[in-house]
C-alpha cells in the first residue's frame, strides 16, 4: 500500500490555545479509518488543517508527495480531498440532482459549467448514487425538503461524486436512527478500497462496525492507534474517556 | 410571526404614511374665476420633494397666488372669451431626469401650452431638448449663468450681466474692500462654475487679483477645509464671491464668522443666491453686513413692492418673505398672460411671437420681454441688514438689457441672440 | 420534594430528531447523574431544560410549574443554573465580572446584589487572587470553577452541570466534586449531572443512562454495575 | 509648527463631527450586528430637537435660560432619538437579527419614511408624538412592577397610553398655538442658532479656533467618555458586554437578551441624537442633514473594525485629517519644492470635491490590505 | 428564496405571454409619452436582471449597480454628442466651449466609432465592475462590508463626475434628446418608437441570456455560493471566479440598461450615481421576488410605473409608499410578489381561509441554527 496522506508535526493555536499539538499522522491508500476523541480533542481543526480552511501554524502536510500546506480550499478539493461536515451542508435550495451535478462536474471553472454538456458518463454517475443512497425517486425535489438521513448521505454521495482519493468524513451519524447508522457504515465500508475514507465520530457502536484502524485524539495530539480493540483496553483511551483508571473503582 | 400578521403590519406602515401625506397636500384651494366661461390648463413643474423642495416650493406657492390673482380678475381673454387659469404641478423631486420626464407628461400628455418651472441650472438643463424637441414652451424663473439662449425657454431671471457682473465691480470698485483680492466659492455644479469662470474674466480686466477657488461637492456640509483655504489666501481681508447653494450657505457663513471671516475685519461676501427666504433660515445675525445682489428686494418702497409682499404673505402666512426669485415667477405668469392676451389664441408660436416686446409693471419695476427671451431689468447692489432685509445701496437708473452671451468670456465674447430675426436666431456674431 | 419533572419529552436540532421520550425528575438535596457516550444526546436534554432549545413535545415542570415556555432568563431567574459544556465564560469579562453575572438570577438582579458571596471564594480560592483577570485567560480548570461559581451565586434550587471534569487536571477535578457535594449538603439543592468521569458519577445518588436520545436505564448509583457501565460509557 | 497644529486642528475638527456621528452607529454595528441607514435619520431628528428646544426657549417664560438651551438640548435629543429608535428596534429590527442585508434594506425603507415625515408633519405634531411615546414607554418603568403583571395590567396599559396620547395632543396643540413656526408643515430647512456665547473664536498662536468646533469636540470627547464609561464599568453595559459575547450564555445567566437589544439600540440611536446637536450648529437642519453623513459613518466603522472604539476613534481622525490635508491644499504648503509632477496630480485633489473622491478611493485600497479594518475583531466567532 | 421556475414554470409562461402581447400592442394604444415611459421603465428591466443575478442568485447585495448603469449610459451619450457636433466649432460638443475647451479630452475619441461605442456599453461596465469586484471578492469581502463598500465607491464615482465638468459636463450631464442619429433627432417621435422596439427586443434577449445563465449548473453554483460558500470551496470551485463573473456581467446588464434608458430619457448626468437610484433597483427586484427573472423585469417596471403615476396624483406620499415598501417587503414578504405566487403563499392563504389543507412539512426547529453549530 502506498502513503496517500502525511501530517508531520502539524500545530494549530488560536490566539495561544493549541487547538492542535505535534499532531502527526499517515493515511494509505485505499484504508478506512476512524478517528475517535473527547469533546475538544481538536478532531474538526484536525480536517479543517488536511481540506485548507485553517493554515498550520508549524507543520506540513503531505498530499500524494506533495504540500498542500497554506492552499487554497478549492485547490485542495480539486487535488482530490472531498470533505463532508458535522451537521449535512448541502445545497438546500437545489435538488437532489442538482447537489450531485454540482460534484460530478469536471472542470470545476465557469465556462466548463456554462458550455459543455453533461457526459453520458457523469449522467449515469449521477443516476448510480442516487441509487446507492436510495433517492432516485426524489431526484427533483429540493435537497431542503429531505429528511435529516438523507441529507446526510446525500452528502455522502456528492463527495462521492467528487471522485476524490481521500474522503473526510466528519459525524456521518449525528442524528440518525439506528437503522440508518448502519446503513452509513456498510455504505462507507463499501467505499473504502476505492477510496481513502477518513472518517470521525463519538459513536463506538458505528466506530465498531466499520472494523477499521482507530485513532484516538486527545488535546490535539495522537493518543494511540490500532484496532477496535487495542484501543478499548488501552488504559490511556479509558482515562481520557472515563477520566479515571479503572482500578481506583475497586 | 404569522404572514398575515406581517403583512398586517407592513400594509399599516403604507396606510399611515399616504394618509400623512394626503394631509399634507390637501391645501390647495383656488379661488375660481366668476365671470369665466372657459378654462385654460397650465403646468407648473418644480421640485416638491427632495432636496430642491426647500427653494422650489415657494415658487410654487408664487405662481399658485398669481394664477390666483389673475383669476380672481377676470382670467384670461382670449377671442371674447374669459377663461380662468388652471393648473397642474408636478414634482420634479430634486431630480433632473424627472424634470424631462415630467416635461414629457406636461406637453404630450396634458397638452398644456405653456410649463412654468425649474430652479437648478441642471434641472433646465435637462428640459431643454425635451422642449427643443417637442417645439413647446418652458417659462423659466431663476437668474442663471446664461451662455444658453433658447426659442423654447423664456428666461425671467437674471443673466450676468443684469447680477453678477454689477456686483463684482461694485464689489471691486466701491465697497469697503475695494481693491482687494477675490476668492471665489461655489458649491459643484454648473452655476457657481459658469458664474465664476464669468467674474474671474471680468476681474482680469478689471485689473483685480483672484487669491483662489474652490467648490463644495452637493450634498456636503463640510466646509472646514474651503474655510481653512480663504484664510490662508486672504489673510488681510477681501472679498469673497458665494455661489453656494441652499443648506450649504448655512454651514458658510456659520463656520466663516466663528474663525473671524466677519465684514469688521475687512472679509465680505458677495452671494449670488442668497435673498430674503434664505436670510431668514440662515439667520440676518450671521450674514449683517454682507453684499447681495438681485433685481428686486423685498425692501424696495414702491406700492408695487408692497402690494407683492402683502398679497403674499395674506395668501401664505405672516412670517413669509418674498424675494426675487419669487418675483420672476410672479412676473412670467404676468407675461404669460399678456402674451396671450396680444396673441389672441393660447397657440404657442403665436404667443412666443407675441411675448417679445410685453412690458410689465413688476413689483421690481418695469420689465420688458427682448428678442432674446430675456427680460430687462433692474439691477440692485444691497447691503444685509441685521432685520434681514437688505439695505439697497445702489440700483441702476433703469432697466439694463439683458445679455444671453457673455461679453467677458472669450468663448462667447460678441454673440448675441435674436428669435424676431430669422437670420439671426440662438447665436449670431454682433 | 420533587424540583424537576420532565414528561415524554422530545426535541429536535434542526431536522434531526434528538432526544426522544425522556421521562426523569430530579428531587431537592439530591444529586442526579445523565451518563451515556458522547453524541446521545445528554447536552441537547441539558439544553432544553435551559431553554434555550425548544422541546417538540412534553413537559417541563420546575418547581410544580410548567416552564415550557418560559425564556431563558426567566428559567434562571426562577431559581435553575446552567454550567454549559465548555463553561462559555464571557472571555472578555474579568473574573469579577464573570461572578457578578451569576447575581444577575438573584431577586432585584445586579442592581440590588453587589457584593459577592464569600463562600465562592472558600469553595474555590483561586477566583480571589484571579478576580482582575480576563475570564479567557485563565485555564481550563480555573474557568470551570468560575463558572460553577458563577452559577452558584445566583442561589439555585437547581444547578445543571454539563461534564464539568471534561479536560480537566485530577487535583482540580477534585475540588470541583468535594464543592458540588458540600453545595448539595448545605444548600440542600438538587443537581443534574452530565459527567463521564466514574469517580464523581458514583458520588451521585441516582443515575439515568442514555442511548440514542432515550433513557434506557436508570437507578440508585449504588446499584450501577459494571456491565452497565461498560454498556453506557465505556469506549 | 503653526502650520502643523493648525492642520492639526482642522483635521480633529473635521473628525470629530465623523466620530461623534459614526459613535452611535458603531455601537449598534458592533455589538448588534445591525446595519442602520436610518441612523442618518436619527441625527436629523436630534438635529431637528435641537431646533425645537431652542424655540421652546426663546419663549418669555424660558427665555432668561437661553444661553443654556444647547446643554438641555442635548439631553432632549438623545431622549428623542432613543424613543424612535426603540419604537423602530420593536417594531422593525427585532424581527431581522441574524439578516444584515435584509436589516439594510429595512432600515433604508424608515429612512425614507422618516424624511418625508419631517417634511410632511409639523414639528408639533411631531413633538406630541414624541411626547405620548416617551409617556407611554416611560409610564410602566416608573411606576410599580406589580401593577403589570395583575389581571388588570390590560387596564393600566390601556390608561396609561390614554394619558399619553392626551398629553401628546395638548403638547401639540399647545405648542403650535405658542410658537406658529411649528404648527405647519414645511419642507424648508430650518436653523439653529448658537447662544452668543459659542459665537466667534479663541485666538491663541495666531490661530483662531471656532468655539463652535471646540464645543464639538468637547461633545465628542464626553459623548466618547460617556459611551466607555457606559460600557466597561456600568451594570447595563456589562450586561451588554456579555450579551455581544456570548449571547446564549448570557440569556441563562438570567440577562433578558431582549431587554438588552432595545437598551443597545436606544443608546446608538441617542448618541446619534447627540451627533444631530452637533452638526445642527455647524449648518442648517433639513430632512436630509444626516443622508449627508451616512456614507462617512460607514466608512469610519468599516475603516476602525467593527466592534472596535479605539479603531472609531483613529479611523474618524484619520478621515478626518486626510480630508484637511488633501482637500485644504496643505500637502504643498508643508513640503513647498514637492516636484512639478506630483505637485500637479495634489493640486488636481486639493479642492474639496475631488478631496472626497481621494480619501474615500484611499480608504478602499486601505481594506484591500486590511479587510476588516484597523483592528480586526479576533478569535475564531469571526470564521465562517 | 427558492429556484422556483422549474417547479410552477405555467405562472412564468402565462405573464410572458402577457408581456409580450402587451409590448406588441403597447405603440398601437399607448400615447407616445407613456410608451415612452413603459420603454425607459423596461430598459430598467435589464439592470434589474443584473441586480437579480448578482443579489436574487449570488446573495451579493451591490448598492452601486449606479456607477455602471451611468458608465453605459455615459458611453452612448458621448457618441451621439460626438456624432451631432461635426458642424461645431472645433468639431467638439457645444458644451466644452463653456469652459474654454479647445480640444477634444483624449479618452473621447474612440467614441467617434459607432461600433466602439456599442461595444463599449457593455464591456466598459463590465470590465468596472470586473476589476472592483475582483478586489473585493478576492479578499473574501462579503455580505454588508461588500454593500458597504460598493456604495462608497458609487460616491467616489459620483463626485468625481460630477466634479469634472471639464472632462464630462459635471451635474449637468450629457444631452441626447436633440442629438442626430442617422440623420434623425433622437429626441423625436419616431426614434423614440425605434427604441422602444429596440429596448422590448433587448430586455427578452437579456431574460434568455440571464435565464441561460441560471438555468442550469452555473446558475446552481450561484445558488450554492449564495446559500453555502464554504460548501462550494469544497467542492472544488473558486467562488471568488464565480463572484466576479456575476458582478461584471450584472454589470454589463447595468450599462445596456443606462444606454437605453438615456436615449429614452434624453439625458445621461451623474444624477443616476446618487445613493438612493442604486438602492432603488433593490428593491424592484425585491419586490418582484429575487430569484426569479421574471419577478425582476415585472418589480422594474410595474414600480416605476406606480411611482410616475402616484407622483403625479400625490406628489409627497411617494417617499411614505417606496419605505413602507421596503419594509413591507423584507419583513413580510421576503420572497417578493412572484416569489410569493410560486412558491407556498397561495397555498398558506388558502389554507388560512380554510379552503385548503396545510401539507405537513419536517419540522423545522432553530433551522437557522442548525448550520455551524456543533450538534451533540
Amino acid at each position: 500500500m502506498k502513503e496517500l496522506l502525511k501530517l508531520s508535526q502539524i500545530s494549530v493555536s488560536f490566539e495561544g490555545f493549541l487547538a492542535l499539538n505535534d499532531l502527526n499522522l499517515s493515511l494509505q491508500a485505499g484504508e478506512l479509518r476512524a478517528v475517535i476523541g473527547p469533546n475538544g480533542a481538536g478532531k474538526t481543526t484536525f480536517l479543517d488543517v488536511i481540506s485548507g480552511k485553517v493554515a498550520p501554524s508549524t507543520g506540513d502536510v503531505i498530499f500524494k508527495g506533495q504540500s498542500i500546506r497554506g492552499k487554497r480550499e478549492h485547490r485542495i478539493a480539486r487535488l482530490g480531498i472531498g470533505r463532508k461536515f458535522q451537521s449535512p451542508r448541502i445545497f438546500e435550495n437545489l435538488t437532489v440532482y442538482e447537489n450531485l451535478v454540482l460534484a460530478i462536474s469536471k472542470p470545476k471553472t465557469p465556462w466548463s459549467l456554462l458550455l459543455d454538456r453533461l457526459s453520458k458518463k457523469q449522467k449515469d454517475q449521477a443516476d448510480h448514487l442516487m441509487n446507492i443512497i436510495s433517492l432516485q425517486s426524489q431526484k427533483n425535489s429540493l435537497a431542503g425538503s429531505l429528511s435529516h438521513g438523507q441529507k446526510q448521505w446525500l452528502e455522502i454521495a456528492m463527495l462521492v461524486g467528487q471522485d476524490p482519493d481521500l474522503l473526510l468524513v466528519d459525524e456521518p451519524v449525528a442524528g440518525l436512527t439506528d437503522e440508518e447508522t448502519d446503513l452509513t457504515a456498510d455504505l462507507l465500508k463499501s467505499l473504502s478500497g476505492n477510496h481513502t475514507i477518513l472518517v470521525i465520530d463519538h459513536d463506538m457502536e458505528f466506530i465498531r462496525r466499520l472494523n477499521s484502524q482507530v485513532t484516538v485524539l486527545h488535546q490535539g495530539h495522537v493518543l494511540c492507534e490500532g484496532s477496535m480493540e487495542d484501543i478499548q483496553k488501552n488504559p490511556q483511551v479509558i482515562e481520557v474517556y472515563l477520566g479515571q483508571p479503572e482500578e481506583e473503582e475497586g | 410571526m404569522s404572514i398575515t400578521k406581517r403583512l398586517f403590519s407592513g400594509l399599516s406602515t403604507i396606510a399611515v404614511g399616504a394618509a400623512l401625506s394626503a394631509c399634507g397636500a390637501g391645501s390647495n384651494q383656488t379661488k375660481g374665476c366668476i365671470d369665466c366661461t372657459d378654462s385654460v390648463t397650465v403646468g407648473i413643474l418644480h421640485s416638491l420633494s427632495g432636496t430642491m423642495a426647500i427653494s422650489e416650493s415657494t415658487l410654487v406657492d408664487t405662481e399658485k397666488m398669481a394664477i390666483e390673482e389673475i383669476n380672481a380678475s377676470g382670467g384670461i381673454s382670449v377671442g371674447g372669451k374669459q377663461y380662468e387659469i388652471k393648473y397642474i404641478v408636478e414634482d420634479g423631486a430634486s431630480d433632473w431626469p424627472t424634470f424631462a420626464e415630467k416635461s414629457k407628461k406636461l406637453i404630450s400628455q396634458d397638452k398644456v401650452p405653456v410649463v412654468f418651472g425649474g430652479w437648478t441650472s441642471a434641472s433646465r438643463k435637462a428640459m431643454l431638448p425635451v422642449y427643443e424637441s417637442k417645439d413647446a414652451f418652458l417659462y423659466y424663473p431663476i437668474q442663471y449663468e446664461a451662455q444658453e439662449c433658447s426659442n423654447n425657454i423664456f428666461y425671467t431671471g437674471a443673466t450676468p450681466n443684469q447680477q453678477s457682473e454689477p456686483a463684482t465691480e461694485f464689489m471691486f470698485k466701491r465697497s469697503p474692500a475695494s481693491g482687494k483680492p477675490f476668492y471665489l466659492v461655489g458649491s459643484d455644479y454648473v452655476f457657481p462654475r459658469t458664474s465664476n469662470t464669468i467674474t474671474k474674466e471680468q476681474l482680469k480686466s478689471l485689473g483685480g487679483k483672484l487669491a483662489g477657488e474652490d467648490y463644495l461637492p452637493l450634498g456636503n456640509t463640510e466646509v472646514a477645509p474651503i474655510i481653512a483655504k480663504i484664510k490662508k489666501a486672504l489673510p488681510n481681508g477681501g472679498v469673497i464671491i458665494n455661489t453656494l447653494n441652499g443648506d450649504q450657505n448655512v454651514a458658510f457663513f456659520k463656520q466663516i464668522q466663528d474663525v473671524g471671516i466677519t465684514p469688521r475685519n475687512g472679509y465680505y461676501v458677495m452671494s449670488y443666491s442668497i435673498a430674503e427666504e434664505e436670510i431668514s433660515t440662515i439667520g440676518a445675525e450671521f450674514l449683517e453686513g454682507h453684499y447681495g445682489a438681485w433685481n428686486y428686494m423685498m425692501s424696495i418702497n414702491t406700492p408695487a413692492s408692497k402690494k407683492f409682499a402683502n398679497n403674499f404673505k395674506k395668501r401664505w402666512g405672516s412670517d413669509r418673505v418674498v424675494a426675487d426669485p419669487q418675483e420672476s415667477a410672479y412676473n412670467m405668469v404676468y407675461l404669460w398672460k399678456a402674451a396671450v392676451e396680444k396673441a389672441g389664441t393660447f397657440e404657442d408660436n403665436a404667443v412666443r411671437k407675441a411675448l417679445v416686446g410685453v412690458k410689465f409693471d413688476a413689483p421690481q419695476g418695469p420689465v420688458e420681454v427682448m428678442p432674446n427671451h430675456h427680460l430687462s431689468q433692474t439691477v440692485r447692489i444691497g447691503q444685509i441688514t441685521s432685520g434681514g432685509q437688505f439695505k439697497i445701496l445702489e440700483s441702476t437708473d433703469g432697466p439694463v438689457l439683458p445679455q444671453a452671451w457673455n461679453q467677458f468670456e472669450p468663448s462667447s465674447k460678441g454673440y448675441a441672440c435674436d428669435w424676431t430675426n430669422p437670420r439671426k436666431g440662438e447665436r449670431f456674431r454682433l | 420534594m420533587t424540583l424537576l419533572e420532565i414528561k415524554g419529552m422530545n426535541t429536535y436540532y434542526g431536522e434531526s430528531h434528538i432526544i426522544r421520550d425522556v421521562d426523569m425528575s430530579v428531587k431537592s438535596g439530591e444529586m442526579v447523574c445523565l451518563i451515556g457516550r458522547n453524541g446521545v444526546g445528554k447536552t441537547t436534554l441539558l439544553k432544553t431544560l435551559i431553554g434555550l432549545l425548544k422541546p417538540k413535545s412534553g413537559e417541563i415542570l420546575f418547581d410544580g410549574n410548567s416552564i415550557n415556555r418560559t425564556a431563558p432568563h426567566n428559567r434562571a431567574k426562577s431559581g435553575i443554573a446552567y454550567v454549559p459544556q465548555g463553561r462559555e465564560i464571557i472571555p472578555y469579562l474579568t473574573v469579577e465580572e464573570n461572578l457578578k453575572l451569576g447575581m444577575e438570577a438573584l431577586q432585584g438582579g445586579l442592581v440590588k446584589n453587589k457584593k459577592i458571596d464569600t463562600f465562592i471564594y472558600e469553595l474555590f480560592p483561586i477566583l480571589k487572587t484571579f478576580l482582575n483577570r480576563k475570564g479567557g485567560d485563565l485555564s481550563g480548570g480555573q474557568q470551570q470553577q468560575l463558572a460553577i461559581g458563577r452559577a452558584l451565586l445566583g442561589q439555585p434550587k437547581l444547578l445543571l452541570l454539563d461534564e464539568p471534569t471534561e479536560g480537566i487536571q485530577p487535583n482540580i477535578v477534585k475540588d470541583i466534586e468535594s464543592a458540588v457535594r458540600r453545595i448539595i449538603n448545605e444548600r440542600g439543592i438538587g443537581v443534574l449531572l452530565v459527567e463521564q468521569h466514574l469517580h464523581f458519577v458514583r458520588q451521585a445518588d441516582k443515575y439515568y443512562a442514555m442511548q440514542r436520545g432515550g433513557i434506557v436505564a436508570s437507578g440508585p448509583t449504588k446499584d450501577l454495575s459494571k456491565s452497565v457501565i461498560e454498556n453506557f460509557l465505556n469506549v | 509648527m503653526q502650520l502643523i497644529v493648525e492642520s492639526l486642528f482642522n483635521g480633529i475638527a473635521i473628525g470629530s463631527v465623523l466620530l461623534v456621528a459614526a459613535l452611535g452607529l458603531a455601537i449598534v454595528f458592533g455589538l448588534m450586528g445591525v446595519i442602520n441607514l436610518a441612523h442618518g435619520e436619527l441625527m436629523m431628528i436630534g438635529a431637528y430637537s435641537t431646533y425645537v428646544t431652542q424655540l421652546i426657549f426663546k419663549l418669555p417664560a424660558f427665555q432668561q435660560f437661553y444661553n443654556s438651551y444647547i446643554i438641555v438640548s442635548l439631553g432632549v435629543a438623545f431622549l428623542v432619538s432613543a424613543v424612535v429608535g426603540i419604537v423602530l428596534e420593536s417594531l422593525i429590527i427585532k424581527r431581522l437579527y441574524g439578516n444584515p442585508l435584509e436589516t439594510l434594506l429595512a432600515t433604508w425603507g424608515v429612512s425614507l419614511i422618516l424624511q418625508q415625515f419631517v417634511r410632511s408633519v409639523p414639528l408639533a405634531y411631531g413633538t406630541g408624538l414624541i411626547i405620548s411615546l416617551i409617556i407611554g414607554l416611560g409610564l410602566p418603568i416608573i411606576l410599580p412592577k406589580n401593577l403589570f403583571v395583575s389581571h388588570q395590567s390590560k387596564f393600566f396599559r390601556l390608561g396609561i397610553w390614554s394619558i399619553s396620547v392626551v398629553f401628546g395632543l395638548l403638547t401639540a396643540n399647545g405648542l403650535s398655538s405658542a410658537i406658529s413656526k411649528l404648527g405647519r408643515s414645511s419642507s424648508r430647512n430650518v436653523d439653529v442658532t448658537a447662544p452668543s456665547w459659542m459665537r466667534g473664536g479663541i485666538e491663541f498662536w495666531d490661530i483662531t479656533f471656532p468655539v463652535t468646533r471646540l464645543v464639538i469636540i468637547v461633545i465628542t470627547i464626553i459623548s466618547v467618555i460617556a459611551v466607555s464609561w457606559f460600557l466597561n464599568r456600568s451594570i447595563w453595559g456589562m450586561r451588554i458586554r456579555a450579551v455581544t459575547q456570548n449571547r446564549s450564555m448570557s440569556e441563562c445567566l438570567g440577562i433578558s437578551t431582549k431587554k438588552v437589544d432595545i437598551l443597545t439600540f436606544a443608546i446608538g440611536s441617542g448618541l446619534a441624537g447627540v451627533a444631530g446637536v452637533a452638526v445642527s450648529l455647524l449648518g442648517s437642519v433639513g430632512p436630509n442633514v444626516g443622508a449627508n453623513y451616512i456614507v462617512g459613518c460607514f466608512m469610519v466603522v468599516v475603516l476602525g473594525g467593527v466592534g472596535n472604539l479605539l479603531g472609531t476613534i483613529i479611523a474618524s481622525f484619520g478621515i478626518g485629517i486626510m480630508t484637511d490635508l488633501i482637500g485644504a491644499g496643505r500637502l504643498l504648503e508643508i513640503w513647498p519644492e514637492m516636484p512639478s509632477s506630483i505637485a500637479s496630480t495634489v493640486n488636481f485633489f486639493a479642492t474639496t470635491s475631488m478631496a472626497r473622491v481621494l480619501v474615500f478611493a484611499l480608504i478602499v485600497v486601505f481594506l484591500q490590505f486590511k479587510p476588516a479594518g484597523l483592528f480586526p475583531q479576533k478569535g475564531r466567532m469571526v470564521e465562517g | 428564496m427558492k429556484k422556483t421556475f422549474k417547479i410552477t414554470g405555467w405562472v412564468s409562461w402565462l405573464v410572458w405571454v402577457g408581456i409580450i402581447a402587451l409590448i406588441i400592442a403597447a405603440p398601437s394604444f399607448l400615447p407616445v409619452f407613456r410608451l415612452n415611459l413603459l420603454g425607459r421603465y423596461l430598459s430598467l428591466a435589464i439592470a434589474a436582471l443584473g441586480v437579480d443575478l448578482i443579489w436574487g442568485f449570488t446573495g451579493l447585495l451591490s448598492l452601486g449597480q449606479g456607477i455602471f448603469f451611468s458608465l453605459g449610459g455615459y458611453c452612448i451619450a458621448m457618441f451621439l454628442q460626438l456624432n451631432t457636433s461635426s458642424d461645431l466649432p472645433n468639431r467638439i460638443p457645444e458644451f466644452f466651449s463653456l469652459y474654454g475647451i479647445q480640444s477634444l479630452p483624449f479618452f473621447w475619441e474612440p467614441f467617434k466609432s459607432p461600433l466602439f461605442t456599442i461595444f463599449s456599453i457593455f464591456i466598459i461596465p463590465s470590465l468596472v465592475a470586473g476589476f472592483l469586484g475582483f478586489l473585493v471578492f478576492r479578499n473574501r469581502i462579503k455580505g454588508v462590508y461588500f454593500s458597504i463598500l460598493t456604495q462608497a465607491a458609487l460616491l467616489v464615482f459620483f463626485n468625481f463626475f460630477n466634479g469634472q465638468q471639464k472632462l464630462i459636463n459635471g451635474t449637468n450631464g450629457l444631452k441626447t434628446d436633440v442629438t442626430q442619429l442617422f440623420g434623425q433627432i433622437v429626441g423625436s417621435d419616431s426614434m423614440q418608437r425605434y427604441f422602444f422596439w429596440i429596448t422590448a427586443i433587448l430586455v427578452i434577449l437579456s431574460w434568455l441570456f440571464t435565464r441561460w445563465l441560471v438555468r442550469d449548473r452555473f446558475g446552481d453554483i450561484l445558488i450554492g455560493i449564495r446559500d453555502d460558500e464554504a460548501r462550494v470551496r469544497f467542492t472544488g470551485y473558486n467562488p471568488t471566479l464565480f463572484k466576479t463573473i456575476v458582478f461584471s456581467i450584472a454589470g454589463g446588464l447595468a450599462g445596456i440598461s443606462g444606454a437605453l434608458y438615456t436615449v429614452q430619457s434624453g439625458i445621461v448626468s451623474p444624477q443616476f450615481m446618487t445613493v438612493p437610484f442604486s438602492i432603488e433597483m433593490v428593491i424592484w427586484v425585491a419586490v418582484g421576488g429575487r430569484g426569479t427573472l421574471l419577478g425582476a423585469i415585472l418589480g422594474a417596471v410595474t414600480i416605476n410605473y406606480a411611482k410616475s403615476l402616484v407622483s403625479e396624483a400625490l406628489p409627497a406620499s411617494w417617499m411614505f409608499i417606496q419605505g413602507g415598501m421596503f419594509i413591507l417587503v423584507v419583513t413580510a414578504l421576503p420572497e417578493g410578489v412572484l416569489g410569493w405566487l410560486q412558491g407556498s403563499g397561495p397555498r398558506n392563504l388558502l389554507s388560512r381561509l380554510g379552503i385548503s389543507r396545510t401539507l405537513p412539512t419536517y419540522p423545522d426547529l432553530e433551522a437557522r441554527e442548525s448550520k455551524g453549530v456543533n450538534s451533540q
